[in-house]
């Protein structure tokens, strides 16, 4: 792990290095406004303070300190589902949402998908991971080949487990549609980005009797979600998941600084009220545009 | 090597963007690096256009080729991958039906297969509303009954016998919906899950660029 | 009509019920039409892409004659790598191009979900509770703030639901309730009109042509 | 096993027939629900009714092809009860797909049946990109936004379009839109030159505008298929939104119903468990 610090550590000199050059040239120039975006040192503080709760829990968490996290019932279904499929031989089905590499919610998917990966291959129950995207493709494959490999089961990986499907949305939905009801999967998994598709999926894998497990980010597809999935994991809960399936200590740390981070969240947001509501907290207020 | 280069590649992508925001772009080269790398980032996966026509291509040949169940299925598709994306490789210059312009064949199978079979697909929506609506509103518990009464009002007070009906119980009832539930509670929440699952992925974030969490090159 | 039109009208009336015959069960002529959806939408992106992002995004501004962009030759590299996985010996390297990818995505929503989203979501939720608009006001300002808080803590996941975490988590699972029941009554009316649209298709454009 | 528990159990494509039939009854036989006019429709139908003579209106086509079974009606409803005043038309829109085509179309379509000729008594501007650039700019000069009509007509060609120089000369601008430039219709258009600003959007963006109208921004909303039925009811002429209200309302209805019927299935059902047990 110290090995890890010193691979860090360069790239910031050179990176530090770089930034020298090229804020130079320009305060040389002088001008009425500076090259750094004063009015964004809010963000900047924000962002700060996070990352240092973040880091600090996980520095806390390698040094073995016990962590807890309650439990979230919608992760502990994803093994018991899993172990469904195996006592039935029939497939798991995981879709990593709709979106391309560059949504963070399609990589949280990934890094749910690697976990799942290791699950099945563990029980040596089929996977089918179809995608949208060819970038997820390649991510998908990746993340399943190393999980095949780490468990001792290479023999058992293909990599069409994870296959590109369709490139549009709708075509995408009918195809897995299909799909769900021909090979009828005993756990459908859906973690990611999702849209419209979100209920079209959900309601035929309901049709089709899987056990069904749902995550996305997206407010707006959570209601549809509940409304066909056996459990839904909302919001921050898909970030989370990936921590929480690798139970590793190192992952829970982010965890527990975001849980930091909204206490402190919430009690900015009340002194804001109180200040606001007799009237003096024009200032307050203020500190927290976004520009 | 494998893991290294990666996850210094990883880092530094990060990095520089994650700073580029704080700089003004007319006044420093860090401050253009955002727009541009976004551009790099779609042309990277410009490139997997072909890994995907491969993997397609290499799943259903495979179904043909071994007479799998359904394989005339899988003809099928391969075949109209083809249709679609050659004339569209080709210039335009060579024939009209080349390109993607307006009389391509590109253009055709687009307008009149493709866009159909969108439309319809978002038809059937109606259809599986209705039927989740059906199951999943149930009294089975306190949270379940809430979900239910606010989902049924909500659709009274949208179509015209509805709000009429609303109307009748008390003159403002419509408008309180609108207000205390549309833009109240209902507001509340989304702001709360927002302000949540942003947490959760500036911290994912974090674990990528500093290396933390890094399943998708070759360590768990 | 034309004898094209009778034909693209018949074709858009056979796809419209192939697709809908699915709600009855998965049938030979749903799936015949399903895979070549598949096959069209996979080849529509490799058009797509071909032409919006490596001709226009790459091609051209690289090799156009003034200004040209020639450091964009660093993406196609990256993009090149890709092509490696069709190598399962050297498919590693491509690790290198998916790490660009994804610390560029960690390293603009790292900032853009503080920045954009928790801020500003935060500072209008800064309410007056005492309001000079009335009373109506005030109410709304606080719902508004519980609503908020309480949604909050249902997702804090470092202590068990239970005492004042529990009785607040409790309040915010049924401020969500009312949220996605809202949404959901909500959504019904333009799906309906989407299905509509489609009904009107087939009644008064297809049948009414006979 | 009784009816019931036959509820509580049923095969959801029971449920896909109930919706086919409550959708497909009304264009055959038209169940005219009775449709309630919102104060929000009457006040846009009153500001329309109540600008005099051969005034000047301004129609926006702010809509993508996905939505016209909502947006389209309102076009309609506009175009009826404008040409009907004898209140003379200018159309713009802000969206590249279909915008153009479409205000062509369906104006021309209208202007047929009451007798009204290109140039003199409706003219269509066409698409410009960058709405934000488009909205300020007809402030001080359409001219300058659009030398030429969509068909590359010069304006000075056009008899209509010598009397509307900019906002000024226009009465009220009448905009269906099915995405967030109706924003800045009301932040830019109405609050910069006050031209009363009238709008038609779908289903899902409505509630979001009350607002505008309490605070007098907005002058009459259309929400959805629904807003443009209670306007076809109000011009007394029916059309396409009445025909969709009905499968729309029995739609709603069927759903409610539903809900309702398996309720009292589930509580049945549980009863008799409780009894066997």
């Amino acid at each position: 792990m110290l090995k890890n610090f010193k691979i860090i550590l360069i790239p910031i000199t050179v990176f530090f290095l770089f930034l020298f050059l090229t804020v130079e040239p320009v305060l040389a120039q002088g001008g009425e406004e500076s090259a750094f975006r004063l009015e964004r040192i809010n963000a900047l503080v924000f962002v700060l303070v996070f990352s240092a709760a973040v880091l600090l829990y996980t520095r806390w968490a390698k040094q073995g300190k016990t962590l807890f996290v309650r439990k979230i019932p919608g992760i502990d279904a994803v093994e018991e589902a899993v172990g469904r499929a195996t006592e039935m031989g029939k497939p798991v089905l995981f879709i990593p949402g709709l979106q391309e590499l560059d949504d963070i919610e399609t990589i949280a998917a990934i890094s749910i998908l690697g976990r799942v990966a290791k699950i099945t291959a563990q029980y040596e129950t089929p996977l089918l991971v179809p995608v949208r995207y060819p970038l997820v493709l390649a991510a998908g494959q990746e993340v399943v080949e190393q999980a095949y490999t780490e468990m001792g089961k290479r023999d058992f990986y293909n990599r069409d487990i994870v296959r590109y499907v369709a490139g549009e949305q709708m075509a995408f939905t009918s195809t897995v549609n299909g799909m769900m009801m021909r090979e009828r999967p005993a756990a459908n998994i859906f973690m990611g980005a999702f849209f419209a598709e979100a209920l079209l999926l959900a309601e035929t894998g309901n049709a089709a009797g899987s056990i069904q497990i749902a995550g996305t980010a997206r407010p707006e597809q959570l209601p549809f979600f509940i409304a066909a999935c056996d459990y839904t994991l909302m919001g921050e809960e898909l970030y989370a998941a990936s921590s929480y399936l690798s139970k590793e200590p190192l992952m829970l740390g982010g965890l527990k600084g975001q849980d930091f981070i909204k206490v402190i969240i919430i009690i900015l947001i009340l002194i804001g009220v109180i200040l606001v509501s007799f009237d003096v907290g024009d200032w307050y207020y203020k500190l927290f545009k976004m520009a | 090597m494998r893991t290294t280069v990666p996850v210094v590649i990883a880092f530094l992508s990060g990095l520089v963007l994650a700073v580029s925001i704080f700089f003004r772009p007319d006044k420093t080269i860090i401050g253009q690096i955002e727009p541009e790398i976004l551009v790099w980032v779609t042309i990277v996966g410009g490139f997997t256009l072909f890994l995907g026509a491969v993997s397609i291509t290499r799943v259903n040949f495979n179904t043909v080729r071994r007479r799998k169940k359904g394989w005339g299925y899988s003809l099928l598709t391969l075949i109209s991958v083809f249709v679609m994306a050659l004339p569209s490789l080709l210039p335009s210059s060579w024939s009209p039906l080349f390109g993607d312009a307006e009389g391509s064949i590109y253009d055709w199978l687009f307008q009149y297969l493709d866009k159909p079979m969108m439309a319809t697909m978002f038809g059937i929506l109606a259809f599986y509303i209705a039927s989740a609506a059906y199951r999943a509103f149930r009294a089975r518990s306190a949270e379940a009954t809430i979900l239910l009464l606010t989902a049924t009002l909500v659709m009274l007070w949208r179509v015209p016998m509805g709000e009429a009906f609303l109307r009748s119980i008390h003159v403002a009832l419509p408008e309180l919906i609108n207000t205390y539930v549309m833009n109240g509670v209902n507001m509340a929440v989304q702001r709360g899950i927002i302000i949540g699952a942003a947490l959760g992925a500036a911290s994912m974030s974090l674990r990528i660029i500093l290396g933390i969490e890094r399943t998708y090159m070759g360590k768990g | 009509m034309s004898g094209m039109e009778i034909f693209v009208l018949w074709l858009e009336a056979f796809i419209t019920l192939a697709i809908f015959s699915f709600l009855y069960k998965d049938n030979s002529v749903y799936h015949l039409v399903e895979s070549v959806f598949a096959g069209l939408s996979a080849g529509y992106y490799v058009g797509l892409y071909w032409k919006s992002i490596i001709l226009q995004q790459l091609w051209e501004p690289m090799t156009r004659a003034d200004n040209p962009k020639w450091w964009l030759f660093i993406p196609g590299i990256f993009g090149l790598m890709m092509f490696t996985r069709l190598w399962p010996k050297y498919s590693w390297i491509s690790r290198i191009a998916l790490a660009f990818v994804m610390g560029s995505t960690a390293g603009i929503f790292l900032i853009t979900q503080l920045h954009g989203l928790v801020l500003p979501q935060m500072q209008k939720t800064m309410l007056s509770l005492i309001n000079s608009d009335g009373l109506e006001a005030s109410f709304l300002a606080v719902i508004v703030v519980i609503g908020v808080i309480s949604t909050l803590i249902y997702f804090y996941f470092s202590k068990e639901h239970k005492g004042f975490v529990g009785v607040t988590a409790k309040l915010g699972i049924w401020f969500i309730m009312i949220s996605f029941g809202a949404h959901f009554g909500y959504t019904v009316m333009g799906r309906v009109s989407l299905l509509i649209g489609r009904v009107q298709f087939l009644i008064e454009d297809w049948i009414g042509s006979f | 096993m009784n009816f019931w528990n036959k509820i509580d159990t049923l095969d959801r494509r029971w449920i896909y027939l109930l919706v086919a039939i409550s959708v497909i009854v009304p264009f055959i036989l038209p169940v005219k629900l009775p449709v309630y006019v919102t104060p929000e429709t009457q006040q846009l139908y009153d500001a329309v009714e109540n600008l005099p003579d051969s005034s000047i209106v301004m129609l926006t086509f702010d809509y993508y092809p996905s939505t016209i079974a909502e947006t389209e009606p309102m076009s309609r409803v506009a175009l009826h009860h404008l040409f009907r005043k004898n209140i003379r038309i200018v159309t713009v829109t802000t969206v590249p797909l279909g915008g153009p085509s479409m205000a062509e179309q369906v104006t021309r379509e209208m202007a047929e049946q009451y007798g009204k000729v290109y140039g003199v008594d409706f003219v269509n501007l066409g698409y410009k990109a960058n709405y934000v650039a488009v909205l300020k700019g007809m402030g001080s000069s359409i001219e300058a936004i659009y030398p030429t009509d969509n068909l590359s007509t010069p304006l000075s060609e056009l008899p209509l379009m010598n009397e509307v120089k900019n906002y000024d000369d226009i009465d009220f601008i009448f905009v269906v839109a099915d995405n967030g430039i109706v924003d800045y219709w009301i932040s830019i258009v109405n609050a910069l030159y006050g031209t009363p600003v009238g709008c038609g959007v779908t289903a899902v963006m409505a509630p979001k505008f009350y607002a505008f109208i309490s605070a007098g921004q907005m002058t009459g909303l259309l929400g959805g298929m629904k807003g443009a039925a209670e306007y076809e009811l109000l011009l007394g002429q029916p059309a396409r939104a009445t025909t969709g209200m009905d499968a729309q309302s029995l739609m709603h209805l069927l759903i409610i119903g539903l809900v309702l019927m398996g309720n009292i299935g589930y509580f049945v059902g549980r009863r008799q468990k409780g009894k066997k047990a």
